[in-house]
């Protein structure tokens, strides 16, 4: 895809809690959005709110958040999944040419207000797994960490080896709600057992947060910012529902939407032409397990990634230089948040955490037990 | 901006209080096969799929997760809309900006609700459950009977107040409301997909229903229905070369206005029958759609009304005609599937009601409309333009969709 | 614009919601089948692959399985973990003692099934071992009729 | 078609921390003991909000501006219950009235007393009628009455 839609502004926020609500979270990421850009809410043409009824505990969750958004009277509609896919439906209906501008706001505030496990408990079949009561977000996931372990022969050092880069890079990050500075491979390997092999500190901690991102065409992007960072490449793709028939160690549907959204960017070689990625890993072995679906590491060669430092801020590919989702995870808010942070290092703005030089990076975000779905974009200046 | 069309349409068999044989997934599927079998195309055909319900009616986060393999949707895009008794149209018009933006050339939209799985009543106070708890602590009587914020109107709720406040603005009476609800009772009895069919239904007989809450009887009320409407869109290249006919998509607009904030007693700024997100996004749709008078150029109107007064109120608001003439309309039988401007000949949501398909039947039915295959329910006079209204949240939210018989010059 | 708990207020609802969900026909097959101990299967009449429990679509053909087949009760273990903890309501506890979650093969084509692995110690759980299903005593066609399963 | 068995699930309500707006509400209701109505206006465009909103909606920004309301207004719109929320018939019908106050922009609900169902009209004066012990509880404002 050519420059037609560009990211031109974002705030966002997160903490293990926030203490606020919703609305006020909501008014002050779209209030100070505005300020950013020195507009106000008539320069928006539509909203797309990424909330969920079952964290926000009530039906329609976004129904008293068209005010403090600015929404009153205006265009808006709610995507209920990760935000990054209510971020591609944003890109979506500017591409139609029917908007020049439009934000996405996304909030989950699963730290303070509920037991974030709650939400995937809520996805599985009422009528077999709800009965049956076995099966969780954690056990799910690890199968499938065990599942990807296997198959290439890696130590579960491995495991917190991804976790102790995460956390660190987490730690330096002012926009990230688990503070564990100096985090080590030990101290993870040490945290308490949750289902082998994952440990507490291989998953991802109960978070608030939220983030308010204006997009806009490419016209419209250039009265508003001097910086745009460009959407260069979407796509995404959801697998079957049921574990026993998945492929767990790999990704396929990841691999799809890569596959799609490399192709909308005219990326061939993504290991070469990507600068850096951000990655919504809820657990520590789904960063390089998506990695490899994305094409940014080398099947079966994790542990020499990690271990020689390429994937760390400073190495040849970064992952989640940001610290990704074992830093925060606000359900329904990270996808784009993980892309805030993809425009953060693209703008050069990313402070210790920024990679160096970076003209292209890579999103992604899932949904469903074991990232049933998945989508990715690709962004650039 | 490309043209879009409706290339196929599926319902689930019927629509009914409860689908006791199947589950949530196999009902939907049926809705996807009947869409295939409309349109002739095959899973293999279809780029994206988008998918709308209101999740808390069934208690299922994120359904579209555990109906993949019914949807035909593995390894495709899929999108899940949901914004309240709007979801249906929601869903419809991400479908049609998935075609609109050129990303994709077939895209099938699928809404559902099962709604006999929960307690709907609960669903809907589910909105405001914590706003609930909170002002009870406050010293809120949620019977009515004294203090501020005693809401009253029974199950009918906030609605009997819009209700009211239109009879007083309109002129009519509560006798028109019993006629309307009598005139869609009656044309559901023609639709084999409507749920509540009385094809000897009349004002007089809806009067004998008792009032719930001035001026809503049970007998202006919705019924809840389980069942299953897939839509299948595509590019205007693409439906060349699939259909003979389509119903083409003119415009697509919708607006938002606000609940409240936060708490029970502080309500929106204007009138409940006011309901400006309906001017204003019937305005944008009739700007987009290049239409100067819609009492002329529109031919059909399809209105969302979980409650019977609903359909003369908003006929006023999207300008289908003047405030005051909705009921002098329905008296002269104009309404009626052999009148002038016929309205809700499917028998509209009063009829039926799984919340999720509710705004999509309003396109869905349109489309029948202009397409001529809406069987023994089709209207008269022949339907050119027809025009699909959605509303829903807390009294908040409007969707409206125009389509024509041919695609709009571009 | 700073907050603090006084500008909020903070309510307990002390209910759940509850739902009644119908099990439609395939899910019906499936327990009527634990009634006489058979573990029962959907075959996707393209593909040949066996969905247990049963249901109604291949999602990979988009084909309707309408042949029920009988798995065989001893399978393969091919993927396990050993639970530390338990989630009530979301709420994560620690078990009263590790116990062992598996996903079994019972046919080459069949999907895994998910189900609690007993009679073995934890820390010498393997993939690959052989293990067989265990009934409870009385099966009446409900969920928990199919016990769990143990080394064969 | 055959029925098949039910089976339930929950949706864990209970195990929610909400947090909702309290600012307008609790200041209200701490005035309310005096029988005073308090809100706030937006000192941009002017709207008077009760209870009092931490933003404006029309202008999307903080407002801070106390405001007393009238106790005195019109009334917008009404019903008449004849059944409670579960459908069971009233003994009498009850008025419930939808009140814009003077110098407010927004609309209360409230119950409707001294006034027959038949008399009852849109564009009615009514008063709020206090109770005598007030409590700082929304039942301090007991019922509109005719003005």
């Amino acid at each position: 895809m050519d420059k037609k839609v560009a990211i031109v502004g974002f705030r966002m926020k997160s903490a293990p809690d926030l203490v606020t609500t919703r609305e006020r979270l909501t008014f002050e990421l779209t209030r100070g959005l505005f300020d950013d850009l020195g507009i106000d809410r008539t320069a928006v043409d539509t909203t797309i709110f990424s909330t969920n009824d079952f964290l926000d505990g009530r039906t329609i969750s976004n129904v008293f958040l068209d005010g403090p958004a600015g929404a009153y009277m205006r265009d808006e509609s709610k995507v209920e999944m990760d935000g990054i896919n209510a971020l591609m439906y944003a890109v979506i209906r500017i591409l139609s040419g029917q908007y020049s501008t439009a934000m996405v706001v996304a909030l989950g505030l699963t730290g303070s207000q509920v037991s974030p496990y709650l939400h995937v408990e809520y996805q599985l079949s009422p009528v077999y797994d709800r009965q049956m009561r076995l099966l969780n977000e954690l056990s799910a996931a690890a199968f499938q960490a065990r599942s990807y372990l296997a198959r290439y022969g890696y130590s579960e050092k491995l495991l917190d080896e991804v976790a102790a880069q995460a956390l660190s890079n987490a730690a330096a990050n002012p926009n990230q709600a688990r503070k564990i500075p100096g985090a080590s491979a030990e101290q993870v390997a040490s945290s308490s057992p949750y289902y082998e092999p994952l440990r507490e500190l291989h998953c991802y901690p109960p978070t608030d947060g939220g983030c308010a991102m204006l997009l806009a065409s490419a016209e419209r992007a250039k009265e508003l910012t001097d910086k745009p960072v460009w959407v260069l490449g979407m796509g995404q793709s959801i697998e079957t529902f049921y574990l026993g028939e998945r492929d767990l160690a790999k990704s396929p549907s990841t691999a799809q939407a890569a596959q799609r959204a490399y192709e909308m960017a005219g990326i061939r070689d993504p290991k070469a032409e990507i600068d850096l990625a951000e990655i919504s890993a809820l657990f520590a072995h789904q960063e390089p397990l998506l990695a490899e679906a994305l094409g940014l590491l080398e099947e079966g060669k994790a542990e020499e990634a990690y271990r020689s430092g390429d994937t760390a801020i400073s190495g040849k590919m970064p992952l989640n230089p940001s610290g990704g989702a074992l830093g925060g995870h606000p359900i329904s808010a990270t996808g784009i948040i993980r892309t805030a942070e993809a425009v953060r290092q693209l703008r050069g703005e990313a402070g210790d955490n920024q990679v160096g030089k970076a003209e292209v990076a890579v999103v992604h975000g899932q949904d469903g037990p074991c990232a049933q779905q998945n989508a990715v974009l690709v962004l650039g200046i | 901006m490309r043209n879009v069309a409706i290339v196929g349409i599926g319902y689930t068999p019927v629509f009914v209080s409860k689908r006791r044989d199947v589950c949530i997934p196999e009902m939907i599927s049926e809705a996807v096969e009947n869409a295939f079998k409309d349109s002739g195309l095959t899973p293999a055909d279809i780029d994206a799929v988008v998918f709308g319900n209101m999740q808390t009616f069934e208690g299922v986060n994120l359904p579209h997760l555990w109906s993949a393999d019914y949807i035909a949707s593995l390894g495709k895009p899929v999108m899940r809309i949901a914004t309240g008794g709007t979801t249906g149209m929601s869903a419809f018009h991400a479908g049609y900006y998935h075609i609109a933006s050129g990303l994709h050339d077939v895209v099938m939209v699928v809404t559902y609700e099962k709604q006999s799985e929960g307690d709907s009543q609960v669903g809907l106070m589910g909105i405001i459950t914590p706003e609930i708890m909170a002002m009870l602590a406050a010293g809120i009587d949620v019977t009515g009977q004294k203090g501020m914020g005693a809401i009253g109107g029974g199950s009918a709720g906030g609605i009997s107040y819009q209700a009211s406040s239109y009879l007083h603005h309109s002129g009519a009476g509560i006798e028109h409301i019993d006629a309307i609800a009598a005139m869609e009772r009656r044309n559901a009895a023609k639709n084999p997909y409507a749920h509540l069919k009385d094809p000897e239904a009349t004002a007089e007989k809806i009067a004998q229903t008792p009032l719930i809450s001035w001026p809503i009887r049970f007998g202006h009320v919705c019924p809840t229905s389980d069942g299953a409407t897939v839509c299948i869109l595509a590019s205007e290249e693409k439906a060349a070369k699939l259909v003979d006919k389509a119903a083409w998509v003119w415009a697509v607009a919708n607006c938002a206005s606000d609940a409240t904030t936060g708490n029970l007693i502080e309500g929106i700024i204007t009138d409940p029958a006011e309901q400006m997100p309906a001017q204003i996004a019937a305005r944008q749709a009739y700007e987009r759609a290049g239409i100067e008078d819609p009492k002329k150029e529109i031919d059909y109107v399809e209105i969302y009304n979980g409650f019977a007064h609903q359909t003369l109120m908003f006929l006023e608001r999207i300008g289908m005609c003047e405030v005051g003439e909705a009921h002098k309309l329905l008296e002269k039988g104009e309404l009626e599937m052999s009148g002038r401007l016929p309205v809700n000949s499917s028998g509209g949501v009063v009829s039926t009601n799984a919340i999720g398909t509710s705004a999509m039947n309003r396109v869905t039915e349109c489309a029948l409309q202009i397409l001529g295959r809406a069987g023994e329910h089709q209207v008269e006079k022949e339907v050119h333009k027809a025009l699909a209204h959605g509303w829903g949240g807390l009294m908040q939210y409007v969707t409206i969709t125009i389509l024509a018989d041919k695609p709009k010059k571009l | 614009m700073e907050t603090s708990e006084a500008t909020f207020i903070t309510p307990v609802v002390p209910m759940d919601f509850t739902y009644n969900y119908r099990i439609g026909p395939y899910m019906t097959r499936y327990l009527e089948g634990f009634k006489e101990r058979k573990i029962l299967g959907s075959r996707c009449p393209a593909c040949g692959r066996i969905a247990v429990p049963p249901r109604k679509y291949c999602g990979v053909c988009n084909k309707v399985m309408e042949e029920m087949v009988e798995l065989p009760q001893e399978g393969t273990l091919e993927n396990f973990t050993v639970g530390h903890v338990i989630l009530e309501k979301g709420q994560l506890k620690a078990a009263d003692a590790p116990y062992v979650l598996g996903l079994i093969r019972l046919d080459e084509k069949a999907s895994l099934l998910l189900h609690r692995v007993e009679g073995v110690d934890p820390s010498r759980v393997e993939k690959g071992m052989k293990v067989k299903a265990v009934w409870k005593e009385d099966v009446e066609g409900d969920y928990g009729d199919l016990d769990h399963f143990e080394p064969a | 078609m055959e029925e098949t068995r039910v089976v339930n699930a929950t949706w864990d309500i209970s195990t929610f921390k909400f947090r909702i707006e309290g600012f307008g509400i609790n200041n209200m209701l701490k005035k309310m003991k005096e029988a005073k109505l308090l809100g706030n206006r937006c000192h941009q465009c002017g709207t008077v909000y009760l209870p009092a909103n931490f933003y404006c909606r029309k202008c999307h920004i903080a407002i801070h501006e106390p405001a007393e309301i009238s106790d005195h207004g019109e009334v917008m719109s009404y019903t008449i219950g004849y059944a409670d929320v579960r459908g069971n018939p009233l003994d009498e019908p009850r008025v419930s009235l939808m009140v814009k106050l003077d110098g407010s922009d927004t609309w209360i609900m409230g119950a409707g007393e001294d006034m027959k169902p038949e008399d009852v009209h849109i564009g009615m004066r009514v008063k709020v009628k206090w109770a005598e012990q007030r409590v700082g509880n929304l039942q301090d404002m007991e019922s509109f009455i005719p003005e």
